[in-house]
């Protein structure tokens, strides 16, 4: 009897635990549930990233994550505005000279510890970038400034670089030859300024948290969570700080998993979602989301190797395969990829020319597809060759999805129209990197990214000298070209320069332009001004607001808390508007 | 017990040094360049490079600067986070994978406890055929199914509900945890419950159950007294392998979920051939299964008298 | 039965006083059980008809092959063979008089362990490897004396100084492993009388032991016995053990009787030719060295398909026509004595040496 | 007592002993026979017996007899669902110049000023449309600098919701779009709206379109569905296209041949592999095992070291160090990474095995009968370890698949286009959403493979496990 009354007790005792284990249970499940993509009363966006940044240090970041935090949190002495247009960001005004340029700095323009930037910050992070101890990836991207290369090579020492703080706000910098496209430089991350003092007093751990750096830009880091989150706030010593609407951008998220970007997104946690594919796009349409295309600046391109050894060396084997390959049915097919367009040339259509863009006034030639031509070509080569059959060809690519797609879809083309065996060789990207840098391929997808906005930043990867021409492809006339491009302040001249060597890729078959990478993303229409770009660090809030509630066109309704220019948001992608007041080469000077 | 505890651990060492030298080997047998980049770089940039990550020096030396480095209980600085310290990476995201495999466990080893000894008592019936349907299901499915399943249902979820009851993806509370620990730990959950299902049998049918019985003893009181702890034992003898299993298994679910966890940063320095990274991380691994191992064993020790009392004499 | 009478039966203390309440009943008596197993394509009828009774006091001691059913028959009246595949076909098992058949596990959990107790055959897998001895035994007392576990463990102390183990504090909290054979079994017996009960079923208690420890044991279990009056069933198949601690002895085969009476009856008149074949098998002090054992030809029959005469026949030396056709009834031989022989029949003209016969004599065959 | 007064003298007499021999009861039978008949027994085991063997003929027999196409890219049909048969208009895609406004026009346009309330008008098809291209046209508006054609699967239900942004003409003069990006046969809504230099746009028109099947001649051509005299006389006349019986994937190639081929990568790596280096574990614990002593001691400990690699992470390391060539399929340096990492555990059970077996007296008593070691191990050994062997390699092949599908689910296994279960399940995930089908035919040939070694495993240590016996 006692027993049993004790044994009922326990079990009620139980009851009582576990009911409050369950009340436990339900305040912290529920504590999980976080804030939404937007909230316009903090003017917070929320929003995911693909990858945790691997590095934040400005003079030798390289990659597009880092760049797209950097673009938020410093400054240059230019900056892009919402048109794409250059304006004042540290500098209020400029010349630019056929030996160099002056910058006036503003006064006003601080570190988010309160103290100001100077022309002596701009030159111990330029210098720093040359140095070759730093080896900065992009220590090149100076090369345009007095003596930059020579003391990359060690050969001089970093003091003696072209650049010189005439006070504490005047920078002076000299040119080693004319330099059209230098102002554009300015707004690229390895020449944005560091705080020496600063820099040195956190030694190698420089950038390495969110408390190792200063900032000079609209926002600053708050709060890093290595492969967790990121946090950028309002920086209040930000010169230009009444136009920035946002408070706070939120990246609590960071996989590489669209599908996960995706269901975020759908579960309202992020206000935007990037890369959707062919795939994800249906449900995307189906649940009436906002999707907004724009061109994220790469072109993609098959390239051969020009080395002696190799078969693709045959400028008939080349012609045959360029003869076959349907770029239309690539992307409108296989990659099915919305935003995306079939290329014919390596120059992208948003880049400028002469007065309207260039691909328009320079229209590449499209290649015919002629599969009985294609045979043709291929007879002489082999005949060229000595050979009966063309020894297999092997096919480079890396295991992205768009790698893979592009190489599957080759290999089975060319071996069904031209009889060729094609070897995919696919690899992981560093090994694909190290296997295109010592030549050991025939035929690899390639992709390119401007770093500058200038149509040399694609038109010199076939010159010679480049490092980056990885099929070593060698044409005097070419080399010719490009060195004209360089050195011209006519723009004449120089968008001729650049149709011959777009001429001379064709007629050699140098590469086969596969397409211009087109990014389609869904967004919250609540959330304006996002900009989407190639140059500049990608997606960038600077100037993007939150409407209380969506407005029934919210395409055109313009927000009056942002100094918006509606413009941009056209879609696809801001970089399809042509820029009537940038004219390379000229020298120009004006306020902001 | 100490002596056990010391000769284990001293196996540990070597074991732990053998790892280290078979990551190293092989990392240097991978071909590809860990420097390569989207842009070329300068020759002189290289040099620069490889000197700052010791590459220049011949393997041997690398391989003894490894060693050393290692005995000092410092992996280098990381190849593509380039301002972070491998002992940082593995300090901020092994605790995420541990946190998440150790519920992940904790479910895998309740439901497998819990499953397994339901099916067993009710054998041959119908609880038993479902759940046993269930596991052969859980077994047979690849993870990254239940990964994405797993993501979805939530959605559904939320969905349905018109509010968010669980995050979707992300860390930093229990919600985040609850439904990839449990993809996580579903495998195990299964193959715990296949085990515990046979022990249970076995013991049911153990003389000493019979004893129980004919003293009196209730069901109740000889399912729990008697059966399960010794149906455990079997149970404890395999998570050692299951923590290896669930701590280095976790990529998927970490990919899906976007959770910061080790092994999603050890897929991508592979991927992005971060050396530094990939050694220390595997390194880390191997020490930490070789400890839990132990540690395990240890605990068997305090489940099974037979082994403690067995080695407190000897 | 009812509950009322199980808890007067209880409320007395010790066998012997409850021997005086109703003299003359006996401990346990079972008739005619019957028990099948459920096999593939089948049954196996393990148990045919089985009736046996025990005074208090007293040993029955139930000798066999292994698998003629002797454990069976024990288990099964205290539930302790899992049903299904067991059943219980028919027959009855009164414990003090109490029908067990039929008895739900929680009314059956109130009887085992209390007015029965058991004694395994290998006690190193007979008792919980993980848990201490002590607790074991105190478990039994917490549960039918309503005990807190400090005075269980201290009256399991007692059972164990009782049982003759040295050092009992100490051994309670030691674990089965750290137990010799014997030892085990003495503290086996310990838990089994934790609650005096007025059976005690002692299934092959000294198999697993080596001679000397075996005789400690039987001793162990005679003096208890003397003490406390329970009755003992001593299930085994060493027919030394039975003759040294029975009173009454039962020879099973196939699953049946096939002789029953005194130890003296059996041993000195045994009236069943397997009976014979048991006793020339066993080896005995008495005999000289040179002779040699003989051991029974053939094996048992498959209780699958139990044959239709003697289940014996077919191994018998002396068998018959009849003995293949017909299964015999149990015939008495003597006084309380009886045996399943065609053999015993008055018409079985067959004297068979060293076989006890006293109808059949006289009546020479062909 | 009845009977026995029946009972005549005859009853009594002697039984005649050759009426009583010894009865076998049960036939003997040897220790595999005795297995084998217990795994029949069990129905489980039996039907995931049928089903590997349904799943080794279905990859390595099928295509004998029914010629599979794993590779051919199916353009016209990509990412389709299971379906039995279509018909598909031939066409021929001549590239479209388009609608212009004339220059003229187009100055007084221009001129005009641009007012965003103006809706776009007179946007129709032109021609019919198809999955080859569909054509559009509009008026133009006054003041617009190019127009934005969008693509919607359901109605627009306002300016942000008008599906997916197709592209913007290029010039003002374009009034015209043609849209050939991955169309299917249903229903789209398309709408076009003009834009002005300002980046103001206007109001929106919408258009059905429902494109008809089809496919370019040049396309029908290579995929032989007509022939090469036939290419003007097919133009506008419907063919059948092939039949894709669980649809297609990403490239338009036949699932099911995908799927068969893809199966004899993974069954040979799931098999082949445990079988490998369940070889290795036998000869090495074996040979531990009965060297026994210090080498055994030595040669346990370095499988001990091996055991303690974490698995998964050497099978990435191993695979990236041992790399693929170019149109190498991967198959191989998954093969050595498993074995490298997978025979210890063999090995241990083995020699486990042994040491047990040498131990025992039927070993014992074969030594004292002068048996030699070839002899002993033949005989008494091998047997005994093989069964204890066969349960654990049919446990290994379900891990050894999911090891498979997992690394090629990080990108780390066979390489495409090698198919292979595990990697089209990678591929198919990126589509789980809109094409279900893609993950769900790889995934379930994936599960009913370890479904069936699993059960068939349990069959097997049932059958051959002695302590079951009787």
């Amino acid at each position: 009897m006692t027993r049993a009354a004790s044994h009922r007790q326990r079990s009620g005792r139980n009851r009582g635990q576990w009911s409050l284990l369950l009340c436990l249970l339900i305040t912290v499940v529920s504590a999980a549930v976080q804030a939404t993509d937007l909230d316009y009363q903090s003017r917070t966006v929320t929003v995911a990233m693909s990858q945790e940044p691997p590095d934040m240090n400005a003079i030798t970041s390289t990659d597009a994550v880092s760049g797209m935090l950097l673009g938020h949190v410093m400054e240059g002495l230019l900056r892009y505005d919402p048109n794409g247009d250059l304006v004042g960001g540290v500098a209020q005004r400029w010349q630019l000279r056929d030996d160099g340029a002056t910058f006036w700095l503003r006064p006003d323009a601080k570190w988010s510890d309160g103290s100001p930037v100077t022309a002596q910050d701009f030159v111990f992070s330029w210098q720093q970038a040359v140095t070759p101890a730093v080896a900065s990836e992009y220590a090149s991207i100076l090369f345009p400034v007095q003596n930059a290369q020579a003391i990359n090579d060690g050969q001089m020492a970093p003091s003696t670089l072209g650049v010189r703080a005439l006070d504490d706000h005047t920078l002076e910098v000299s040119l080693h030859q004319p330099c059209p496209y230098f102002l554009g430089l300015t707004a690229f991350r390895t020449l944005f300024p560091v705080k020496e003092s600063f820099y040195r007093s956190r030694g190698s751990r420089y950038a390495a948290e969110a408390r190792d750096m200063l900032y000079n830009g609209p926002f600053a880091l708050t709060r890093w969570v290595h492969g967790a989150s990121v946090r950028m706030e309002k920086n209040p010593h930000y010169w230009g700080r009444e136009h920035v609407w946002l408070n706070r951008i939120d990246v609590p998220y960071i996989t590489e998993d669209p599908n996960a970007h995706m269901n975020l997104y759908r579960d309202h946690k992020i206000a935007m979602a990037s890369s959707l594919n062919s795939e994800s796009l249906e449900g995307a349409l189906r649940e009436r989301m906002q999707i907004k295309s724009y061109l994220d600046g790469a072109i993609f391109y098959i390239e051969f190797n020009h080395r002696d050894a190799r078969v693709t060396r045959n400028r008939n084997l080349r012609k045959a395969i360029q003869q076959v390959f349907n770029t239309d049915d690539l992307v409108y097919k296989v990659m099915g990829s919305p935003g995306s367009f079939p290329t014919y040339t390596l120059f992208p259509r948003w880049l400028k020319g002469k007065q309207d863009f260039f691909v328009r006034e320079y229209p590449a030639q499209k290649p015919e597809l002629n599969v009985t031509k294609a045979r043709a070509y291929l007879d002489k080569a082999k005949q060229e060759l000595g050979v009966a059959k063309i020894p297999p060809i092997s096919l480079l690519a890396d295991d992205s999805p768009g790698g893979q797609k592009t190489a599957e879809y080759l290999q089975t083309l060319l071996g069904q129209s031209l009889g060729l065996e094609i070897r995919v060789d696919m690899q992981i990207f560093k090994q694909r990197l190290a296997k295109t840098g010592s030549g050991d391929f025939d035929m690899v997808v390639s992709g390119w990214g401007p770093d500058y906005e200038d149509l040399l930043t694609y038109g010199d990867l076939f010159a010679s000298h480049n490092l980056n021409n990885r099929g070593r492809y060698r044409n005097e006339r070419y080399d010719h070209w490009v060195a004209v491009a360089q050195s011209s302040l006519d723009v004449a001249e120089r968008m001729h320069a650049f149709d011959q060597m777009q001429k001379i890729l064709f007629a050699d078959a140098v590469i086969v332009p596969l397409y211009e990478r087109g990014n389609v993303y869904v967004q919250n229409p609540r959330l304006q001004g996002v900009l989407r770009r190639a140059l500049g660090g990608d997606p960038n809030f600077n100037y993007a607001s939150i409407q209380p509630e969506v407005s029934v066109n919210a395409e055109t309704s313009v927000n009056p808390e942002s100094r918006l220019n509606p413009k941009t948001r056209i879609a696809p992608g801001s970089g399809l508007t042509p820029n009537a007041h940038r004219g390379a080469g000229v020298i120009l000077e004006k306020e902001p | 017990m100490t002596q056990f505890i010391f000769k284990r651990l001293l196996s540990g060492v070597i074991t732990i040094w053998f790892i280290a030298t078979a990551t190293f080997v092989a990392m240097h047998a991978v071909p590809g360049d860990p420097l390569a980049n989207d842009k070329a770089v300068a020759p002189e940039i290289r040099r620069n490079l490889e000197a700052r990550y010791g590459l220049d020096k011949p393997v041997l030396q690398q391989y003894g600067i490894f060693l050393s480095n290692m005995l000092h209980g410092d992996f280098g600085i990381s190849f593509t986070q380039k301002n972070r310290h491998v002992n940082d990476i593995i300090r901020e995201h092994f605790p995420v994978s541990a946190v998440l495999g150790v519920l992940a466990l904790i479910i895998a080893t309740v439901g497998g406890v819990v499953w397994g000894a339901l099916t067993a008592v009710y054998r041959d019936r119908w609880p038993d055929s479902v759940i046993m349907f269930l596991v052969v299901i859980a077994v047979s499915v690849p993870s990254f199914v239940f990964a994405m399943l797993g993501q979805l249902g939530i959605l559904a979820m939320n969905e349905w509900l018109g509010f968010s009851l669980l995050p979707v993806a992300g860390w930093g509370s229990f919600g985040h945890m609850l439904v990839p620990a449990l993809v996580l730990g579903l495998g195990t959950m299964a193959y715990l419950t296949r085990l515990m299902r046979s022990s249970m049998l076995e013991v049911t049918s153990a003389d000493y159950i019979r004893t129980a019985r004919a003293k009196g003893v209730s069901p109740l009181r000889i399912f729990f007294k008697h059966q399960l702890r010794n149906a455990i034992l079997p149970v404890v003898t395999v998570l050692g392998p299951s923590i290896a299993a669930i701590t280095t298994g976790g990529f998927v679910v970490e990919l899906v979920f976007a959770i910061p966890g080790l092994g999603r940063f050890f897929v991508q320095a592979v991927q992005q051939l971060d050396y530094t990274v990939i050694m220390g991380t595997t390194v880390f691994y191997g020490a930490f299964l070789v400890f839990m191992v132990l540690l395990v064993d240890i605990l068997y020790g305090f489940i099974d008298p037979r082994i403690r009392v067995g080695q407190v004499r000897g | 039965m009812n509950e009322e009478q199980g808890e007067t039966m209880t409320a007395a203390n010790t066998p012997r006083e409850r021997a005086q309440l109703e003299p003359g009943l006996p401990a346990l008596e079972v008739n005619n059980l019957q028990v099948e197993f459920a096999a593939q394509g089948g049954r196996v009828q393990a148990v045919r008809g089985v009736s046996l009774s025990v005074q208090s006091g007293e040993t029955l001691g139930i000798v066999g092959e292994s698998g003629c059913g002797k454990s069976v028959t024990m288990m099964s009246m205290l539930g302790l063979i899992p049903m299904p595949p067991g059943r219980i076909v028919g027959g009855s098992a009164k414990l003090n008089g109490r029908e067990l058949l039929g008895l739900s596990v929680a009314q059956l959990n109130k009887i085992r362990g209390v007015d029965i107790g058991m004694v395994f055959q290998d006690p190193m897998s007979a008792l919980n490897p993980t848990m201490r001895i002590g607790e074991q035994i105190a478990e039994t007392l917490m549960i039918h004396r309503g005990m807190s576990q400090r005075e269980a463990l201290q009256r399991a102390v007692a059972l164990l100084d009782r049982t003759k183990i040295p050092e009992a504090r100490q051994r309670a909290r030691q674990y089965p492993f750290e137990f010799s054979g014997g030892m085990l079994q003495r503290a086996m017996i310990a838990m089994s009388l934790a609650c005096s009960p007025s059976v005690l079923v002692a299934d092959e208690p000294t198999t697993a032991l080596d001679v000397t420890i075996q005789n400690q044991v039987l001793e162990l279990m005679r003096e208890i016995q003397r003490e406390e009056g329970m009755a003992i069933v001593l299930i085994t198949h060493d027919l030394g053990v039975v003759a040294r601690m029975a009173d009454q002895v039962a020879v099973m085969y196939a699953g049946q009787i096939v002789e029953r009476g005194t130890v003296e009856d059996i041993f000195y008149r045994s009236a069943h030719p397997y009976t014979l074949g048991l006793k020339a098998a066993m080896p005995d002090a008495h005999v000289h060295v040179n002779e040699k054992l003989t051991a029974i030809p053939g094996s048992p029959p498959d209780l699958f398909a139990p044959p239709e005469g003697c289940g014996y026949c077919s191994r018998c030396d002396y068998a018959m026509q009849v003995c293949d056709k017909h299964l015999p009834d149990l015939m008495a031989v003597s006084r309380g004595h009886v045996s399943r022989c065609w053999l015993q029949h008055p018409e079985a003209g067959v004297e068979v040496e060293g076989l006890y016969q006293p109808a059949a004599k006289g009546s020479p065959s062909c | 007592m009845t009977l026995t007064q029946t009972l005549t003298a005859d009853d009594f007499a002697p039984l005649a002993k050759a009426q009583h021999p010894d009865q076998i009861v049960r036939p003997s039978l040897s220790y595999w026979q005795d297995a084998w008949r217990r795994l029949q027994r069990n129905r489980r085991a039996m039907w995931s017996l049928y089903l590997i063997a349904a799943l080794l003929l279905f990859s390595y027999v099928l295509p004998f007899v029914v010629p599979f196409d794993a590779v051919g890219q199916d353009l016209t049909q990509i990412s389709q669902a299971p379906s039995l048969e279509k018909k598909s208009l031939v066409v021929d895609t001549q590239p479209w110049p388009g609608q212009q406004v004339r220059p003229a026009e187009l100055a007084r346009l221009q001129s005009a000023p641009f007012d965003p309330a103006t809706r776009v008008t007179g946007l129709t098809l032109v021609g019919e449309a198809n999955t080859e291209s569909v054509r559009l046209a509009w008026q133009p508006v006054a003041g617009a600098k190019a127009y934005q054609v969008y693509r919607h699967l359901l109605v627009p239900s306002g300016a942000t919701d008008l599906g997916l942004p197709l592209g913007q003409t290029e010039q003002p003069e374009q009034v015209s779009y043609e849209d050939r990006l991955k169309l299917q046969n249903m229903p789209y809504y398309y709408s076009v709206r003009a834009v002005a230099d300002t980046g103001e746009v206007s109001d929106y028109a919408t258009v059905k379109a429902t494109p008809r099947l089809a496919i370019s001649v040049r396309a029908a051509l290579s995929r032989g569905l007509i022939t090469a005299d036939q290419t003007d006389s097919m133009i506008g006349r419907e063919v059948e296209l092939q039949r894709h019986l669980m649809g297609t994937d990403y490239l338009g190639r036949d699932l099911l041949a995908r799927l068969v081929y893809g199966g004899q990568t993974s069954l040979f790596i799931g098999i082949v592999a445990p079988l490998l280096f369940v070889a290795m574990g036998i000869v090495y614990g074996g040979l531990s095992g009965y060297l026994g002593g210090r080498t055994d001691e030595v040669m346990m400990r370095f499988a001990d070291f091996v055991i303690a690699l974490p698995f998964l992470l050497f099978m990435i390391l191993f695979r990236v160090a041992m790399g693929i060539g170019p149109g190498e399929s991967g198959v191989t340096p998954m093969l050595i990474a498993m074995v490298l990492l997978g025979w210890p555990t063999a090995a241990k059970l083995v020699r486990g095995q042994v040491l047990q077996l040498r131990e025992q007296p039927f070993v014992e008593a074969a030594q004292l009968m002068g048996a030699n070691s070839r002899y002993l191990i033949l005989r008494h050994m091998l047997p005994n370890v093989m069964g204890v062997v066969l349960v654990s390699l049919t446990f290994s092949i379900p891990s050894a698949i999911f090891t498979e599908a997992f690394l090629s689910f990080i990108g780390m296994g066979v390489a495409p286009p090698t198919p292979s279960w595990g990697a089209m399940c990678n591929d198919g995930v990126k589509s789980f959403m809109s094409h279900p089908h893609e993950l769900l035919f790889p995934a379930l040939f994936i599960s009913l493979t370890v479904l069936a070694f699993n059960l068939l495993g349990d069959g097997l240590r049932d059958a051959l496990d002695a302590k079951m016996k009787g």
